[in-house]
């Protein structure tokens, strides 16, 4: 593991540790690491209401893996090895800048001799292509970025 | 022999392959879903990868991914621990294709005897009992009618691709055969994508007795001694022991006698074993095998101190046994209790969820195997099991009340988190279990009251 | 791992622990890690509901052993019996409200028939004696209350 | 048969006695000082008394409060482990004057042998054979110098009072030998509050061997075998083995007669154990007795599959040994490594502080002997001992690379908190310790490198 996989690792894993043990809503979480710090404020109590459920106030979900702030992710469906052409030496699907439509194949995702089409998922722009040519991906693993076209 | 192992299974398996691997010096990659991305088992393996989503399906059930892990990573070997692929003729048969070693018997082997009817035949044929039934998978609803008659009810209905407890009814009146049959029938097709079904005579008050044999590619075959597994709720092992209690040895060296004879008449190879029924009478039968390694199978270590992981890996790598039958020195008594994250209040239904606190178990002759830790999430994506207890002793008594010390010592807690440890005291406190007068139908009777 | 991964996973695992401690709700909790402060703040307490249960709103009590609100402790050095008199029948060393010197001693503890005085380590007023004639104390149990007589 | 212990000890060896009195039924309870208050081991008690401060002294090695404790809880035995009030016959004496059974030799045997230089004329007279040395304490530094030339250099002198590797030094040359007098006995009067002093010759690049015994009071003694110490730094184990590697069977058998006939010829009762060198000729010399458990005695049951404190338990209660020589069946190899909350970078300085991570090795053949757990404090107050991991397998080569193995997955964290885990494991891969070429200056050697 990289050292900085590994910080942002210990950072998530922390800042799931707190939520979990601040159990009940809260307001606002910071947490600083380079010479620490952690703040970490609960909503004001709200005056009691007779028989009012619990539900609304669930502790924060934690952003998904698939969505990033400039856009969304394009992630691999599987284990393989990243192709952006179709074969050796043809131009790629796809080039960063370029507009896509939802359903269109951006690159190929190769697995034991399994050619799987990785397409969009959305319409949008390709904002930024992640992993080279011919590099091996894990399950997961973001590919692509797009975002809405404006 | 190879230097590099794939291990394609997860939870406390694929740690224990792991430390086997370590002790052997070989290099092991670990595959894994994206809900097992924090498991601490992944801590002990040289590389992990990660083949796919939380579903079995296209992560530790898809050759492809697997495959795909295997070859980034240079690994020569592939272990399939138990459950998932371990017994897939096919899996196996695609790993020698791509060059890789699979830890268990040859394609052929699984794939007949992963079709029970076939094993029966093959057993039956090896000079083994095997209790009155169909000498072939059933046509139709009306064969099943006729055979079943003739067996003699009860009768158990299963599935030719079943295996460990899973596909099977057990009809006691002609009039509920027909339904029977067509339910089994639909779960078979659904659940191994086979619906095809064969007739045994059901063995009601039975013992679930099963030897552990290991088999080289050179032609030796030796039995390490039974297994009594009669714990089971739903066919599903709770407690398991060796030797089997209140049984005469005599029987037991002859149940395991059949096992090697069935294992040499199969050209079987790798560790495996042989399950039987012991009725009543004392006489016994052949139900099935497991080819792989068991879930139950440190109680053996215990008692023997073979560890059988290390040997199945040394026979992979085409290692002739070192041991001989005199080798093998059997040393008091063991028990394997399953620590399931199920709730026994409502129906043994898992409990998903957080694990926060979880202090197994320790100190002397208790081993415990679990790839649990604080923080760990209990999914319902895979099975229950949390940890495997396993204690010796010089008798049985010493046994039981050393097992009930250490499930008394496990700390596991977690908001919504429930375990069977207390049910498994109640088991052992059990005069039944106890007095090793208990038969497969302890637990079902404990649970109806 | 990391130093400064070490150094946030040992914080953010002290944050858990301050939080474990705090039980109740919690409106605030800082911590900085160089040159050490931690700030916690619960909520202004609710005007008291006749009927209503006190112990999720308790501040979390921290008082050390020795020392107490109204004065300091004084403590069993052994484990003993505890004794208010040199024997059966007699008057008590001292009894609630007495003014007592340094050194004076207060009780007996006995263990073994081994009789232990237990002396006041300061001058001042006993303002509560905590274990009945006769009872068992373990090491380090307070027996007395004394505050400086002002 | 009583029915509660009190247990006058802390750490793993309060745990590991807790553990074998709830497997046999028996009330137990722990006391403790104040720097324990927060042990998880005093979960596994009954009942629980905080008799004293952090200092031994006042806490643990103080028996009125211990036995203040007893009285009041109505404990009927006391169970001391080792170190602390263990070997000392006044508070066996208290013990049994309150109508208390001490778990452990009679006060007389733990008189006679706590006195080191009585227990080589013991030894002597039973046949068994010493090192040449001074028959009586020392009455002063010109009977040292005059005894230490008969006996010839190098020779070694110790406090009479000593044992477990303290109080003693080394002298190689005549001219030395007045001034370690002199060192020696104050140290040994501040350590033991006896000044008194014996000879005996030194033997360089010895095997330290040693034979567990046990003896009921019903005459009758048993050999569990022997064990290897070899690997010690200053006179303390690091690593402990059975069987003796690379020494010849014949000679191990002499000695553990030798153990028993020792045992005998004392009127020995309990666990105990008698220590032994062996030089490099293959000749063998008793050296002392160990009145109590030992820290080691876990690779004794690994191989043996005894349980030694619960057979100390029952030989308290009277009860005759139900094991004889034939029933001792050794298997395979078993090792100790002692993991120290020490700095080996710093002269192996205890490091106390607070375990934030601590996550001790699993698996197969594995156990570790602990009351580590996250968030304990290790506190100067105590030995530096924070866990015992112990392995056995089938030959010496696999139980090696199972402890590598173990030890790699122990995780042990904390702010200024330091294991011996890496040294131990330099220590496995020495060529000396892989051959079994080493001696008891393995260590030594390997740190003023």
């Amino acid at each position: 593991m990289t050292e900085s996989s590994e910080q942002l690792d210990a950072l998530c894993r922390n800042v799931v540790r707190l939520l979990d043990a601040a159990r009940g809503p809260v307001h606002t979480l910071r947490v600083v690491a380079g010479d620490a710090a952690v703040e970490l404020i609960w909503p004001q109590p709200e005056p009691p209401v007779p028989g009012a459920g619990q539900a609304a106030s669930r502790p924060p979900e934690v952003e998904s893996a698939s969505a990033a702030a400039d856009g969304a992710e394009i992630c691999a469906p599987t284990v393989g090895t990243f192709y952006r052409s179709p074969e050796p030496g043809s131009p790629p699907f796809v080039t960063e800048g370029d507009l896509v439509e939802a359903g269109q194949q951006v690159a190929i995702l190769e697995a034991m001799k399994l050619m799987n089409p990785i397409e969009a998922d959305r319409p949008g722009r390709i904002t930024k292509i992640i992993v080279a040519d011919g590099d091996p991906v894990e399950y997961g693993q973001p590919l692509f970025l797009i975002s809405p076209d404006s | 022999m190879f230097s590099s192992v794939l291990i394609a299974n997860r939870g406390e398996i694929a740690l224990r392959v792991a430390r086997a691997c370590r002790e052997l010096g070989i290099r092991t990659v670990m595959v894994h879903s994206a809900a097992d991305d924090h498991s601490p088992a992944l801590r002990l393996a040289d590389e992990r990868v990660r083949i796919g989503p939380a579903p079995a399906s296209r992560s530790y059930l898809y050759p492809p991914a697997i495959l795909e892990a295997a070859e980034r990573t240079g690994a020569e070997a592939v272990h399939p621990g138990y459950g998932f692929l371990s017994e897939d003729p096919e899996f196996a048969e695609m790993c020698e294709d791509q060059g890789l070693t699979f830890v268990g018997p040859p394609a052929a082997v699984l794939g007949r005897l992963g079709d029970k009817a076939e094993a029966r035949r093959v057993a039956s044929a090896a000079g083994l009992p095997v209790l009155p039934g169909s000498a072939h998978p059933l046509r139709n609803g009306s064969e099943a009618e006729r055979v079943a008659g003739e067996v003699g009810y009860p009768v158990i209905i299963k599935a030719v691709a079943g295996g460990g407890g899973r596909g099977m009814a057990v009809v006691r009146h002609p009039r509920e055969l027909a339904q029977a049959y067509s339910t089994t029938r639909v779960a078979a097709q659904t659940a191994f994508g086979d619906g095809r079904l064969y007739i045994e005579r059901y063995v009601e008050g039975a013992r679930h007795i099963e030897v552990q044999i290991l088999a080289d590619r050179h032609g030796n075959v030796l039995s390490l001694g039974e297994r009594d597994c009669s714990v089971q709720r739903r066919r599903q092992k709770l407690i398991e022991e060796t030797p089997a209690p209140g049984l005469p040895p005599a029987l037991m060296a002859e149940i395991c006698d059949a096992a090697v004879s069935g294992a040499r008449a199969i050209g079987y190879v790798g560790a495996g074993t042989f399950e039987f029924v012991v009725d009543a009478d004392g006489a016994f039968f052949f139900i099935e095998v497991n080819s792989r390694i068991q879930v139950e199978h440190p109680v053996t270590e215990m008692v023997t101190g073979v560890d059988l992981v290390r040997e199945q890996l040394l026979i992979a790598g085409d290692r002739e046994l070192a041991l001989r039958d005199e080798d093998v020195v059997r040393r008091g008594v063991a028990i394997e209790c399953r620590v399931n994250a199920e709730d026994p209040e409502r129906g043994f239904l898992p409990t998903p969820g957080v694990v926060e606190e979880f202090t197994p178990p320790g100190g002397p002759f208790t081993r415990v195997d679990t790839h649990g830790a604080p923080g760990i999430r209990v999914t319902a994506d895979y099975d229950s099991l949390l940890a495997k207890v396993i204690v010796s002793g010089q008798d049985r008594d010493h046994a039981i009340a050393r097992m009930d010390r250490a499930l008394a010592e496990f700390r596991v807690a977690g908001r919504g988190v429930r375990t069977t440890i207390g049910f498994l005291q109640e088991v052992l406190a059990h005069p039944l279990f106890q007095d090793a007068k208990h038969t497969t139908s302890l637990v079902d009777s404990m649970i109806s009251l």
